[in-house]
């Protein structure tokens, strides 16, 4: 008989194992506190509720833009149309705005069809005809791009009034909706990786072979990474139109690398397989935060980029020292 | 600094302490602790010199007396990312700033912080961008009708008939599309003028020295060539595609530009033009009213009459006049080759608004020796006309938007 | 007997046609590349009559090779399984010390090359001991290094480049050979040198290994590190010298000058049939997405449509060229050769 | 005649140009073990790919139980009573044992996930049924050993397979097929039909009643195991008759050099161990599955770096950090990884550029590779594993698994190395690579210099080796001489017992 290396079956309940914390989003909420205590120590005025409401309100359309990344990037894939599809879905709801509540629940149903039906065309390019995603995807950011700037030439239009202001304020005085959205997709993410389709998507980032051998139809899991995505791209432009109140056609820009530098400092590998949607939100949360932490320090002129670029490295190197620890502790 | 060292250690101890909540104390009310007032310098994009000239202006006056001993100047770059600015603006406020001013990088998306500051007691002065946020002071050249006066000189200078190009600045950005506008009002009044091809050069040199030799590959017989900032690339282009025509450019302000206006060798196989546009002077006349404001000899201008108006430089051709010394001086108006870089934007002085300035001040930031703040005259400020998604939101144009101020007609459509 | 002879001689030939079917795939792909691009410049004779012209090809040829320059050092890095964020910035560097250090005169051009050169290697040194050593994912690594050259660019100038490059090397961007622009001759030169070193070279063949089976190539005894270094080396050191020649072109540096190269770096790179999952890549295939982007945006320059659409029809074009140069595409042109061989 | 469960007719199969399969027929009765036969790239693995629904067949036709049977995936497949275990394992490696048995549906409900405690709890029956004791179903599979993940990887087919259970090469990694041929008699009782591809005829003839013999893609004959004897089969196969596999085993002379000596190595799960290779001798090494032999062949390889020890390589003291300083050290140490795939071979590169690249400045003049000369330079290493020079200007992607391994062994020898150190170097390949290869490593022992190699099989150790020797719970626990060598010694060795113990298999 082979030797027998697990002899009892071990108790899973409990408290986390050393794997599950290292894999979770765990090294990134350190960074993310120890940086908010500097923020809150050098600038006590950011814990007012105003500060705290603004700063996620800023944060936010990062954040779903990162947790959208996070579905392709699990599943070895990449993303560029994520800066198309927020300016498309940015003008589209400052071109055609709905008041009232439930036109702002109308306006989110455009954007998120519009996300869905772009990630449509992504999924299939990039599932079913195996277009490397990156080219393909850049290839219809520029389309989005494209459509953005024929339907509002410039910045302007406007947001319904529900939008701009209950949508960007507090819930009981108390919660910023923002974080509450926040914390909606981390709950909305830790049930849906127990799902077949989340199993699968992480077993398609793992090995894709394998994947393919168990059973999982990979070209559609990977079709469907594709669709979560475009349709958090979507939300994320929905919340930038709220937080700015107008549209603009170039508003997806500056998403575009600052989305994946989000993902991958949630500890998410690009390849696929290891990583998860709440790690990117934090992520996001961190970059933001950055901002305010360097403004708060006092670095800010030109070499404000030198402080931003070493921390991006120093984070990663962190998560990665974390990650070496405990897994060492882990095989002892 | 407003948050003197007792307040932090304060504030600290009642963080630790008492973790509780810290309202936010230190909000905008008179000057900081050591009798300066808080200005903050707030950037978007940095790194063309266009940018460096408005910074250093600012900078340059806030270190001139009396300016020196009673602003603290605190420069910020966001850079071009709107959601960058807005948070930092959103700090600007917390630490209690009294006075920003701005280069805002978007036309819409920094009015709800804006309007937050302003609710805080905080001066709001843009600078040749604008906000469409109404308590926000604009301080632009863009209404004075650039992209009018311009195309009406490149009409002009082609007899009303022609192949041009159109070199315009960033896709979806409302300045771009303001001066297009202007620009194409006066071209669609001239049947001959064809407009052959229509490209995005972002304000650059180089961008549009290649955006150009690609439109020339098409139409290596146009006539004219209508251009935004960077018209510099384009002169460049033309030079390289046929050393030996060149067609009337009209364009910006970059030192390089006026002087090939003036060069005779220039001239000799076509050149012609005019250099208008945006002069980063706009920082210094913006940071100049607003000190005037807080120090109380000016009086606050009512919300929704806060569009100023800058002049629109006019430099024809046979205007250019070299300067000798530092200055403005003798109605010059260009820097002979090798005093500045040919992308240098010469319309950083103003001999009635901003005498304090010399070139040192532009290109370093230093304030002019023996220099003293001057009160701006009394007509300084002029009201800028309401253009909607440039500096007000539901508004309405006036019907003479597009009237020519610089340049008569000479040909007839 | 007779008949397990030809049984054997039966596999045989099949194996053979296996092997050459490889190759005239890679080479149908990059023949389709280059194919497409000139069918695209024939068809725009339609918009301007003077296109389809040998002025229209050699200013496609001239304003191609600074994406040229750029696209082989990208496609080095993404042959060992990385990426390049930082190349917008290592131009942009290039370009402002050019015009910075050698301040419109020919003195001391010999020795500035490469310094200026150097200092960009160093960049890329950095980023790849990042990415070899210290397991930063390159697209971190390069991004943040990219940020903070960008930001010392920035300082260096205090945001307003200044200088010109030597009237050498503005004189040779202006120079005209027999007719030709000078660089279109660099960039012939630069194909042949990339192509040998990419594909031919004892370096290149080693960066293949290395990009195809990183882990194989660490147990055959290769140094993986130094490898992988040498690559971000080499990018960086095209994309200074990409900036070395803008500054040359434009006489003067901007800070944005290499923004408008990043992504067409990476598409020209996947265009050109190279895979972004590393250890396959033909530099000629790049160049020929290099040539097919930059012959797109000569003709959209031209076409007198509102920019949505040009916009539209660039990225439509872009994902046309892709689905049509997928090696799927060429199944039924493969199989067709492959029965006759 | 009992019910057909499968028949296949004249399936073929081609890949762009090249045919795989072509013409292939056989039927499956109920309750059958049905044997595949044949070297590697005679089309075993397309015909498992057809059956299980991962390829479809350009032409022919299946049945399965009278309907039918043309599978678009392995779901539908599975849907129909056809399940197959992978020789190249399909496991998720960072989802739990009971997730893996249940994918692709490890939760039983759609909407809202289920929990994951009653996800376990059915996979720990289905882990019962078949009667595995030993592995816990929330285990995460990249932490059991190869053994186990073979085990769980069968597990799953079975559980699927109510027709037809595939096994592809199931006991690579089983030390003891006693537990596998156990549950396909359970299965095989109830009427399911059993297709079984080993390249181990001893366990065949143990499990199967009838074979089918493939040969460059066609159906040779289908036989009554019982009478064909392995001459028999092996001509079939190869298309010839055999030669004696094992030839005269070489042994050192005792006053050869020592080439490589090891003291107190500590590394992974190797506790102090010495070791000393000889100059002319092949050394084998006995183990079962985990008792540091990985930690003990990288270590050599340079692919690990040992926490402790002393390596000397031709008399000097060798630090061997990396592979590159293990091919440096001394007279150099040469590693042939196990997993060839990841580990071994560039797919994209040519055979020839594979087995030059440590030798990559000869095949070049001033920094030019030339492919003439690539070939040149690796033509006597490959003559040596007699690899056919016909395949050195192809893709070693395209290339079997065979000469795959040929031309890593190649690769291993050109770089002058005087000591080979290659863990199972014959695994999954044919006979007629297998002979290649012996012969081979007795040639480079001839030469004065030595090789450590570790098998699975033991007939393998005990037919090569010139000594053997046995490792368990990290530490080498028997030197069993040339003389002394026989299975049962080496097996009994390998779990820790004295020579005495009589080991049931």
């Amino acid at each position: 008989m082979a030797s027998i290396e697990v002899n009892t079956p071990r108790q899973s309940r409990g408290l986390p194992t050393v794997r599950q914390i290292v894999e979770s989003a765990f090294p990134i909420i350190v960074i993310y506190v120890v940086m908010a205590t500097i923020y809150s120590v050098v600038q006590p005025s950011a814990l007012s509720l105003y500060s705290i409401e603004s700063l996620f309100n800023n944060s936010l359309p990062l954040m779903l833009a990162a947790a959208g990344a996070t579905f392709v990037i699990l599943q070895g894939g990449f993303d560029l149309s994520v800066a198309g599809i927020i300016s498309l879905a940015n003008v589209v709801v400052a071109v055609a705005p709905v008041e009232g509540p439930l036109g702002a629940v109308a306006n989110l149903a455009m954007v998120i069809a519009i996300g869905l039906l772009v990630g449509a065309v992504n999924g299939y390019v990039v599932a079913y005809l195996r277009i490397q995603a990156i080219a393909a995807t850049l290839a219809t950011m520029i389309i989005c791009k494209g459509v953005a700037l024929l339907i509002l030439g410039a910045p302007g239009g406007y947001v319904s009034d529900f939008m701009a202001y209950e949508l960007t304020a507090s819930i009981f005085g108390a919660v910023p909706i923002a974080v509450v959205i926040a914390v909606a997709v981390m709950v909305f993410w830790s049930v849906f990786r127990t799902t077949n389709s989340g199993r699968s998507l992480l077993a398609v980032g793992q090995d894709e072979n394998a994947a393919a051998l168990s059973g999982i139809d990979v070209a559609r899991t990977r079709f469907a990474s594709f669709l979560w995505a475009g349709a958090f791209y979507g939300a994320a432009g929905y919340m930038l139109a709220a937080q700015t109140a107008t549209g603009n056609p170039n508003g997806g820009d500056p998403f575009l690398l600052l989305t994946f530098a989000a993902v991958a400092l949630g500890g998410t590998a690009f390849g696929g397989g290891r990583g998860g949607v709440t790690a990117s939100l934090f992520g996001a949360a961190t970059l933001m935060l950055m901002q305010k932490v360097l403004f708060a320090v006092g670095v800010s002129s030109f070499y404000t980029g030198v402080i931003q670029g070493a921390i991006m490295i120093l984070a990663v190197l962190f998560s990665a020292f974390v990650q070496a620890v405990t897994s060492r502790r882990n095989s002892l | 600094m407003k948050l003197t060292k007792t307040a932090k250690a304060l504030a600290l101890a009642a963080l630790v302490g008492a973790g509780t909540q810290l309202a936010s104390t230190d909000v905008a009310s008179a000057k900081t602790a050591d009798g300066k007032w808080l200005i903050y310098l707030s950037l978007s994009y940095s790194g063309n010199s266009w940018q460096s000239e408005a910074a250093n202006i600012v900078k340059a006056l806030a270190a001139t007396p009396p300016f020196k001993d009673t602003v603290e100047l605190v420069e910020v770059i966001s850079g071009t990312d709107p959601q960058a600015q807005i948070s930092d603006y959103e700090s600007m406020i917390a630490k209690g700033a009294d006075g920003i001013v701005s280069f805002p990088i978007s036309s819409t998306a920094l009015n709800r912080v804006v309007q937050r500051g302003c609710k805080e007691g905080v001066l709001f002065f843009m600078y040749d961008a604008t906000v469409t946020e109404q308590c926000a002071y604009n301080i632009s050249y863009i209404t004075s009708g650039f992209g009018e006066n311009t195309a009406q000189a490149l009409v002009n200078a082609l007899d009303g008939k022609g192949k041009i190009f159109l070199s315009r600045g960033v896709p979806g950005n409302s300045v771009d599309d303001r001066h297009t506008n202007g620009a194409m009002h006066i071209f669609n009044q001239y049947p001959g003028i064809d407009v052959v091809a229509e490209y995005y050069s972002y304000w650059d040199d180089r961008t549009t020295q290649q955006e150009t030799a690609k439109a020339l590959a098409a139409h290596p017989d146009v006539d004219g060539i209508w251009a935004q900032a960077g018209e510099y690339g384009a002169i460049q282009a033309l030079l390289q595609a046929n050393p030996n025509r060149l067609v009337p450019v009209t364009g910006e302000n970059s030192n390089g530009f006026r002087l090939a206006l003036a060069n005779p060798d220039y001239q000799a196989i076509g050149l012609d033009g005019v250099s208008a546009g945006s002069p980063p002077a706009q920082s210094g006349f913006a940071f100049k009213i607003m000190m005037e404001i807080l120090n109380g000899t000016r009086e606050p201008l009512p919300e929704g009459q806060r569009n100023i108006e800058y002049p629109l430089p006019w430099v024809p051709g046979d205007a250019v006049k070299l300067c000798e010394g530092d200055k403005f001086e003798n109605g010059c108006n260009t820097f002979p080759e090798g005093k500045v870089p040919s992308s240098f934007v010469t319309e950083v002085f103003n001999p009635e608004l901003l005498p304090e300035l010399s070139l040192a001040s532009a290109l370093e930031g230093k304030p002019t020796e023996g220099a003293e703040i001057q009160p701006l005259p009394a007509d300084a400020v002029k009201a800028a006309p309401n253009e909607p998604g440039i500096n007000c939101r539901q508004c309405e144009a006036p019907e003479n938007l597009y009237h020519l101020t610089k340049v008569e007609p000479t040909v007839q459509p | 007997m007779q008949n397990e002879k030809t049984i054997a001689s039966a596999v045989a030939e099949q194996e053979d046609n296996r092997a050459t079917a490889k190759i005239s795939g890679e080479f149908v792909t990059i023949a389709a590349i280059f194919g497409l691009t000139f069918a695209m410049i024939l068809a725009s004779r339609a918009i301007s009559p003077s296109f389809g012209s040998w002025s229209q090809v050699e200013t496609i040829l001239y304003l191609s090779s600074f994406l040229v320059f750029c696209a082989f050092g990208q496609g080095l890095v993404i042959l060992v399984r990385g990426l390049d964020l930082s190349i917008a910035s290592v131009i942009t560097l290039g370009g402002v010390l050019t015009a910075s250090l050698m301040n419109g005169s020919n003195e001391g051009f010999l020795y500035l090359v490469p310094a200026i050169l150097g200092a960009c290697i160093v960049v890329g040194l950095i980023s790849g001991i990042g990415v070899a050593y210290f397991r930063v994912p390159p697209f971190i690594m390069t991004m943040a290094v990219g940020l903070i050259v960008y930001s010392l660019c920035l300082g260096f100038t205090r945001g307003t480049p200044r200088g010109y490059p030597a009237p050498l090397l503005s004189g040779f961007m202006q120079d005209k050979f027999l007719g030709v622009p000078a660089p279109v001759y660099l960039l012939l030169a630069f194909v042949v040198f990339g192509t040998i070193l990419q594909s031919y070279s004892v370096f290149g063949r080693k960066l293949n290994a290395v990009g195809n089976n990183p882990l194989a190539a660490y147990i055959a005894g290769l140094p993986s590190g130094v490898l992988i270094v040498s690559a971000y080396a080499m990018s960086a050191l095209c994309a200074g010298f990409t900036g070395m020649m803008l500054a040359g072109y434009a006489n003067g540096a901007t800070l944005r000058m290499g923004d408008s190269y990043l992504l067409p770096s990476i598409a020209a790179v996947v265009v050109g049939g190279s895979s972004i999952l590393g250890g396959q890549g033909n530099f000629v295939g790049t160049v020929g997405g290099a040539l097919l982007l930059t012959a797109l945006a000569t003709i959209l320059t031209a076409l007198g449509i509102e920019q949505g659409w040009k916009t539209i029809m660039e990225g439509g074009v872009i994902l046309f060229a892709l689905i049509a140069l997928r090696e799927q595409s060429f199944a039924f042109l493969r199989e067709v050769l492959g029965k006759r061989g | 005649m009992r019910a057909r469960v499968l028949q296949a007719n004249a399936l073929s199969k081609r890949y762009g140009a090249t045919v795989a399969l072509s013409d292939v027929s056989l039927t499956i009765t109920q309750g059958e073990v049905h044997a595949i036969l044949g070297e590697n790239g005679a089309g075993k693995s397309t015909l498992v790919k057809i059956l299980s629904g991962v390829v479809r067949a350009n032409s022919g036709g299946m049945s399965l139980a009278g309907e039918p049977y043309n599978p678009h995936s392995i779901s539908k497949a599975r849907a129909q009573g056809v399940a197959t275990a992978f020789q190249e394992l399909s496991l998720i490696p960072n989802l739990t044992v009971g997730e893996n048995l249940l994918l692709p549906n490890a939760s039983a409900r759609t909407f809202w996930p289920e929990s994951k405690s009653s996800i376990l709890r059915r996979a720990a029956e289905v882990l019962r049924e078949w009667q595995i004791t030993d592995i816990a179903p929330d285990a995460i599979v990249e932490d059991l050993s190869l053994a186990e993940r073979q085990r769980i990887e069968i597990t799953r087919a079975l559980s699927h397979a109510s027709r037809l259970l595939i096994l592809d090469e199931p006991t690579a990694a089983l030390p003891d097929p006693g537990w596998l041929f156990q549950q396909i008699r359970r299965l095989t009782a109830r009427g399911v039909a059993v297709m079984y591809i080993s390249h181990r005829l001893g366990e065949v003839r143990e499990i199967c009643e009838r074979a089918t013999v493939l040969r460059n893609g066609k159906t040779i004959d289908t036989v009554d195991l019982s009478g064909v004897d392995d001459d028999g089969i092996f001509a079939m196969m190869v298309g010839r008759s055999p030669e004696s596999a094992f030839a005269e085993p070489v042994v050192a002379r005792p006053d050869a050099d020592i080439i490589v000596d090891v003291r107190n190595l500590n590394v992974g799960k190797v506790r102090s161990l010495d070791l000393s290779l000889k100059a002319g001798e092949i050394v084998g090494l006995a183990a079962l599955e985990g008792q540091g032999q990985q930690d003990l062949f990288r270590a050599l390889g340079g692919a690990v770096k040992p926490s402790d020890g002393k390596i000397m390589v031709g008399g000097q003291a060798a630090a061997l950090g990396s592979p590159r300083r293990a091919l440096r050290a001394g007279s150099g140490i040469a590693f042939v990884p196990e997993e060839r795939k990841t580990e071994g071979i560039f797919v994209n590169l040519t055979a020839a550029s594979n087995i030059a690249l440590p030798k990559i400045g000869r095949a070049s003049h001033a920094g030019i590779v030339y492919a003439g000369l690539e070939k040149k330079v690796s033509a006597e290493a490959a003559s040596k594993v007699a690899l056919s020079p016909r395949y050195l200007g192809f893709n070693v992607g395209s290339l079997s698994g065979g000469n795959q391994q040929k031309v890593l062994l190649a690769r291993a020898l050109i770089t002058g190395a005087k000591c080979l150190v290659l863990f199972d170097p014959a695994r999954g390949v044919d006979v007629g690579t297998k002979q290649s290869i012996y012969a081979m490593m007795r040639d480079y022992v001839a030469g004065g210099r030595t090789i450590l190699f570790y098998s699975s099989e033991l007939s393998e150790l005990v037919h090569l080796s010139s000594r053997c020797l046995v490792m368990y719970g990290g530490r080498i626990v028997a030197d069993v001489p040339r003389a002394e060598l026989t299975e049962e010694r080496l097996l009994a060795a390998a779990h820790g017992h004295s020579q005495e113990m009589k080991v049931a298999v």
